[in-house]
């Protein structure tokens, strides 16, 4: 057992997969350079000097190392490629989903794409080009898994589990919660560490985590908004609202059994997203639980999500845009009361 | 052989006369009866798609079947190849059957990717062939990739990655034949250069349009070959999988061929012009191949007549059973998503 | 008056509008070529002959040529980009999304980005790469309009609002829609020709069209959806079913108003989409309805989707994988009898 | 100069003293201002960065003064230049004021762009600065795209556009150059090559690591310039304008640079060898124009302080009117997303 934050789990779930699987290998920019950061947030520190010529650094290039990786993982090696923010995926969307979500499929089933792509999100005072949350634009692609890491320990094991995974796995980390450190540190940093067991050890796929329990209304979110949505829980508590809160976690698919499990106790249903309401992962959970257990709702859901602007730079402006905890018990007040 | 524009690469050398006696017998009619079952495959599709028996869309490659064939005749059975929306002769040129596309194209269960696929997506891995990719330069990248795999796995295999002029602006492109170079992948860049994109002529995207030149400024090899000339790609091929099989890849092949056919379906090609057209159908790949054989002394109109009619009977036998091939049932819809 | 396809329509449209205002000009691939076929569904055939150096064949380069548009918007141009399947928006999106949608905003209001950009979708016999669904990619980026057109005069109308407009908008067309003519007829085409006016006129980029009034049920779709839930809304009548019918239209702001209307009429909606059902626009519309008129609802929103699959592209899946007006009209009898 | 890897491109030639010569007295001076007002401008944010009271992320640019101030000086106050991250340099250089910017980087409602965009997206139109681009190379199309506007329109304007060595890997470099080089548009393609994107060195992610040497593949010219010799960059950049303007563009400038502090923030740049930072230090482009403007009978040491004092001073108004400059409201969050 020890104290880990996401940035150091996830870098001893890499280092063990590629101990166990020599197909295991990363690429990506800034990765491995000698004196350099392990990558934008410090996942790979270290690991290029570990496994020597396993830790690519490319160019800057990312539609191209991405459709490498995807080539490599139908050659039968496990690609981990990251992005140093999540933004750049709109330059390497093509290969992501016209090749990898699709490979598979349009091959009758013959091809597998056994690859994973990190990629850290949300708005840090950077404006808005190195801000958006990107989630919202892969959880529409078949053939695509995608998850989010909240805490360390799932970082682990979610990272172990996606690259024993056979298909393309999307792994959406957030800027706040990595607990990069030195140089790397982040103002406004969560925290986000877990006590990391010693042997090995998975988180799948394809499951939501009840992080706390209530019973009067369900507190659906993930990334730095399932943090925000515990805060808020505390400060509810201390109301006498017993909310519970799910760490939606699985994006792709999403989990109803946990979360319709949830529903059917409390009825009402407060979704909290990082990233502007319209259009976001939030609409098809809504969608979703309507289909799954209307019978159960007492209320419309709610989303309390982050306002339809590009995200603004100025500090007050990223605050504003962003949910936080006051607006999280606001509307669960309401929500709870209504 | 003349091209119209002088802004384009020069014409190759007419055929080196020396290849066709490097070669024995067998492995020429071989070569010959590929072509051959190309160009009738891709007339055969072309009829059921305008009778409108066959589902679809088509995109083919009469008129550059010597690319397919010569190359693929210079990699191993166990070694790859990519292709791209323009793939039927890719197909048959790495050993995929007539019978296994014809029932893809008629979207049965057994064709080779269950029906799932298409013309634009035709693949075997078995036999190493990746489901085409219909995005434009989307295959370099992943060739380049394989190559990465080759070499990680440090297994002998190379990849050849077809594409199209066209397909040289794309931004895919670029980074793909970039990261290939840097890290001396197995990966043979075939570019079939037949002037167009779609309905754009070369000239038109490309102020140099010399794509074999292209290597150098990523400081690799690349070379123009006449595309045309089946034991010149043949041969060019050779090298650069050998190059590649040594460790000193990438290289760029760029065969100059012509495509004799509409871009996709009913195109009349009305932008190609008379004078460019005439020149290039008087060196189809296949006719030359041809006179060229019957200069061997081994050689008779008789053997080429009996490759025809071979292939002939291959294509009719296929299509009579693709036409008779299991559909699929909406069960199959769902299924092959993921591993 | 005269009766006129979409693509006609579109062409006519662009053609009034560059003869109206010089700064307008077309690019894309293959859409200008002397002997070609005017872009992929013959929408600017003829246009280059009209107007000389203002339809810009560019090479294949989508990420290039968006990005142009996006720079000659900025110096006073108003260009129209289109590119020849949606699919290939992959490509485009950095600059649509990173830069042409923020620009405004992370100039402090002090740039405009008055470009369309026109893109074809829809599964039509082709397989998985020329056949997605791609409105649902955008409808989630602050400050993109997002429209899609399923009649001629809509296209039209919309077309020349949305030059008109000093913002991006993104217009969505159906492959089996264009009307389009000779070796660019589409199989399994459906007729969407209008009377077209002779003046000038304009369709608003944010209002939906109630095509068809009823009581029981609202039905709401787009592009080829909105016609087959017309149809599905004969045959629904001869049940005694009254639906009404509403095309989206505007999928970026929706127009909660005209929905709304409808919603609180009929208390029942059914959401008709062409694209897997997982994280489409019919969930933000869900969700949205949910927040707007939850108290009108007396049943559960229900989405009719695609599978969330890849497109396959054998025809006997293909009609499987698309909803079609056999499952509208299944699914609406249940809604009503609900 | 030597530069330890045998690969970079040769160390271009000690600064030609003609040029210094050719300029008047007020001219040099104002060059001189402009790159000290850089440099201290960076120290400063860099300061206040540091000791926590400006919020955001910096890129800075110490060591690389000459680019930018070259390049703009030969550009007309109604031509456009666009930028990256890295644009503080960039938006002195064209006029932006040290207080538009530090309000911006301040997050004030006074600042260029309302505290909306930051430190990455620094701008202003009406002094023909687009909002700096902070995805890499993707203001190259972009900045293509303005030159197309301006032939269309038949305005005498160019752009230039700065990108660094790292985005010579992108797909968008190559696409908007090919388009740029194709249609002879007025675009200067500026790259500032300080041999690292990030901490990757340059002969890490290109084979032929000279840059200048990719314009030939798209058909037009390109020159690499001493990027720390600011006469040079300067007149390279004239030559580039005005063929720019007679409709002969594009060009592709490859001025040689380097990077004196960390890539972003805190870094400390471990990856950069000792002796290829004492190389670059002792080069450093404003000690060696201070030096070269002495030599000048009509400059004194006097002079020189007089400027640094100058701008000292302007920056330090500048700071204390920034941390008192009005924050937006929350009613701002909404503004300015449509036009
Ligand atoms: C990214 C992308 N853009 C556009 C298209 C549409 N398209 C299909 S084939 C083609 C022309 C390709 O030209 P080339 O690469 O020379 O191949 P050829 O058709 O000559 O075999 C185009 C533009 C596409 N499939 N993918
Ligand atoms: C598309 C994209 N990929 C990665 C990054 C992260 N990143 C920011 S700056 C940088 C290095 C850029 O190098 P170069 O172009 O040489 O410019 P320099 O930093 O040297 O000024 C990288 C990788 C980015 N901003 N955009
Ligand atoms: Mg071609
Ligand atoms: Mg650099």
């Amino acid at each position: 057992m020890k104290r880990q934050g996401i940035a150091e789990a996830l870098r001893d779930g890499i280092a063990e997969e590629m101990t166990r699987d020599p197909s295991v290998f990363c690429i990506g920019e800034d990765i491995g350079v000698p004196g350099g950061w392990g990558g934008a947030f410090t996942v790979t520190l270290g690991l290029a000097e570990k496994f020597p010529g396993r830790v690519i650094d490319t160019p800057i290039a990312e539609l191209g190392f991405t459709g490498m990786a995807v080539g490599a993982a139908m050659m039968g090696m496990r690609p981990i490629a990251d992005v140093q923010y999540g933004d750049f995926l709109f330059l390497a969307s093509d290969q992501l989903i016209n090749n990898a979500a699709k490979m598979r499929y349009m091959s009758g089933g013959t091809v597998k794409v056994p690859m994973v792509m990190r990629a850290p999100i949300g708005a840090t005072g950077r404006g808005s080009q190195h801000a958006q949350s990107m989630e919202r634009y892969f959880i529409g692609v078949p053939g695509l898994k995608v998850v989010a890491v909240s805490t360390a320990y799932d970082a682990k094991g979610v990272l172990k589990a996606a690259v024993r995974d056979d298909n393309p796995v999307m792994i959406f980390e957030h800027k706040l919660l990595y607990g990069s450190k030195g140089a790397r540190a982040e103002p406004g940093a969560v925290d986000a560490t877990s006590e990391i067991p010693d042997g090995d050890y998975v988180v799948p796929l394809d499951r939501a985590a009840v992080r706390r329990e209530g019973k009067h209304v369900t507190l659906l979110g993930w990334l730095l908004m399932a943090h925000y949505a515990m805060a808020a829980a505390d400060l509810l508590a201390a109301e006498g609202i017993e909310a519970e809160v799910i760490d939606v976690r699985s994006l792709s698919p999403i989990d109803y059994d946990t979360i319709g499990a949830s529903v059917r106790k409390t009825g009402r249903v407060l979704l909290v997203e990082e990233g502007p309401k319209t259009g976001g992962v939030s609409a098809e959970i809504a969608a979703g639980l309507m289909e799954h257990c209307a019978d159960s709702l007492m209320a419309p859901i709610v989303r309390v999500a982050s306002a339809d602007v590009p995200v603004p730079f100025t500090p007050v402006l990223e605050n504003a845009y962003r949910p936080d905890v006051a607006r999280i018990v606001a509307a669960a007040r309401r929500l709870a009361q209504s | 052989m003349n091209l119209p524009a002088s802004s384009l690469p020069p014409a190759p050398a007419v055929g080196d006369a020396s290849l066709l006696h490097r070669h024995d017998r067998d492995f020429l009619l071989g070569l010959y009866e590929r072509l051959v079952l190309i160009r009738e495959f891709e007339e055969r599709v072309k009829f059921l798609f305008l009778e409108g028996t066959m589902p679809g869309t088509i995109h083919q490659c009469q008129g550059q079947e010597a690319t397919a064939v010569g190359v693929c005749a210079a990699l191993q059975a166990d070694d790859f190849i990519t292709s791209t929306f323009r793939g039927h002769g890719h197909a048959l040129a790495k050993g995929l059957t007539v019978q296994e596309m014809l029932d893809e194209l008629f979207g049965a269960t057994t064709g080779c990717c269950k029906g799932k696929g298409g013309s634009m997506h035709l693949g075997n891995m078995a036999k190493g062939m990746v489901p085409g990719i219909a995005i434009v330069a989307g295959g370099i990248p992943l060739a380049a990739g394989m190559a990465l795999a080759f070499k990680l796995q440090r297994r002998p295999q190379v990849v050849a990655c077809f594409f199209g002029d066209g397909a040289v602006a794309e931004g895919a492109f670029h980074e793909g034949v970039n990261m290939a170079a840097l890290w001396n992948l197995p990966v043979v860049l075939v570019c079939e250069n037949n002037l167009y994109g779609a309905s754009t002529r070369i000239d038109k995207v490309m102020k140099h349009p010399c794509v074999a030149a292209r290597a150098a400024a990523y400081g690799f090899r690349g070379e123009t070959v006449d595309g045309n000339d089946v034991l010149a790609v043949h041969a060019a091929a050779q090298r650069a999988v050998a190059e590649c099989r040594a460790g000193q890849g990438p290289v760029l092949l760029e065969l100059l061929t012509y495509r004799r056919t509409g871009h996709s379906r009913r195109d009349a090609c009305h932008y190609q012009a008379k004078d460019e057209r005439e020149a290039w159908f008087a060196r189809d790949p296949i006719e030359r191949f041809g006179a060229q054989l019957l200069g061997r002394s081994d050689v008779s109109a008789a053997d080429l007549a009996a490759v025809k009619a071979r292939v002939e009977q291959q294509i009719q036998t296929g299509v009579e059973r693709a036409r008779q091939a299991p559909q699929p049932t909406i069960a199959d819809l769902t299924t092959d998503v993921f591993a």
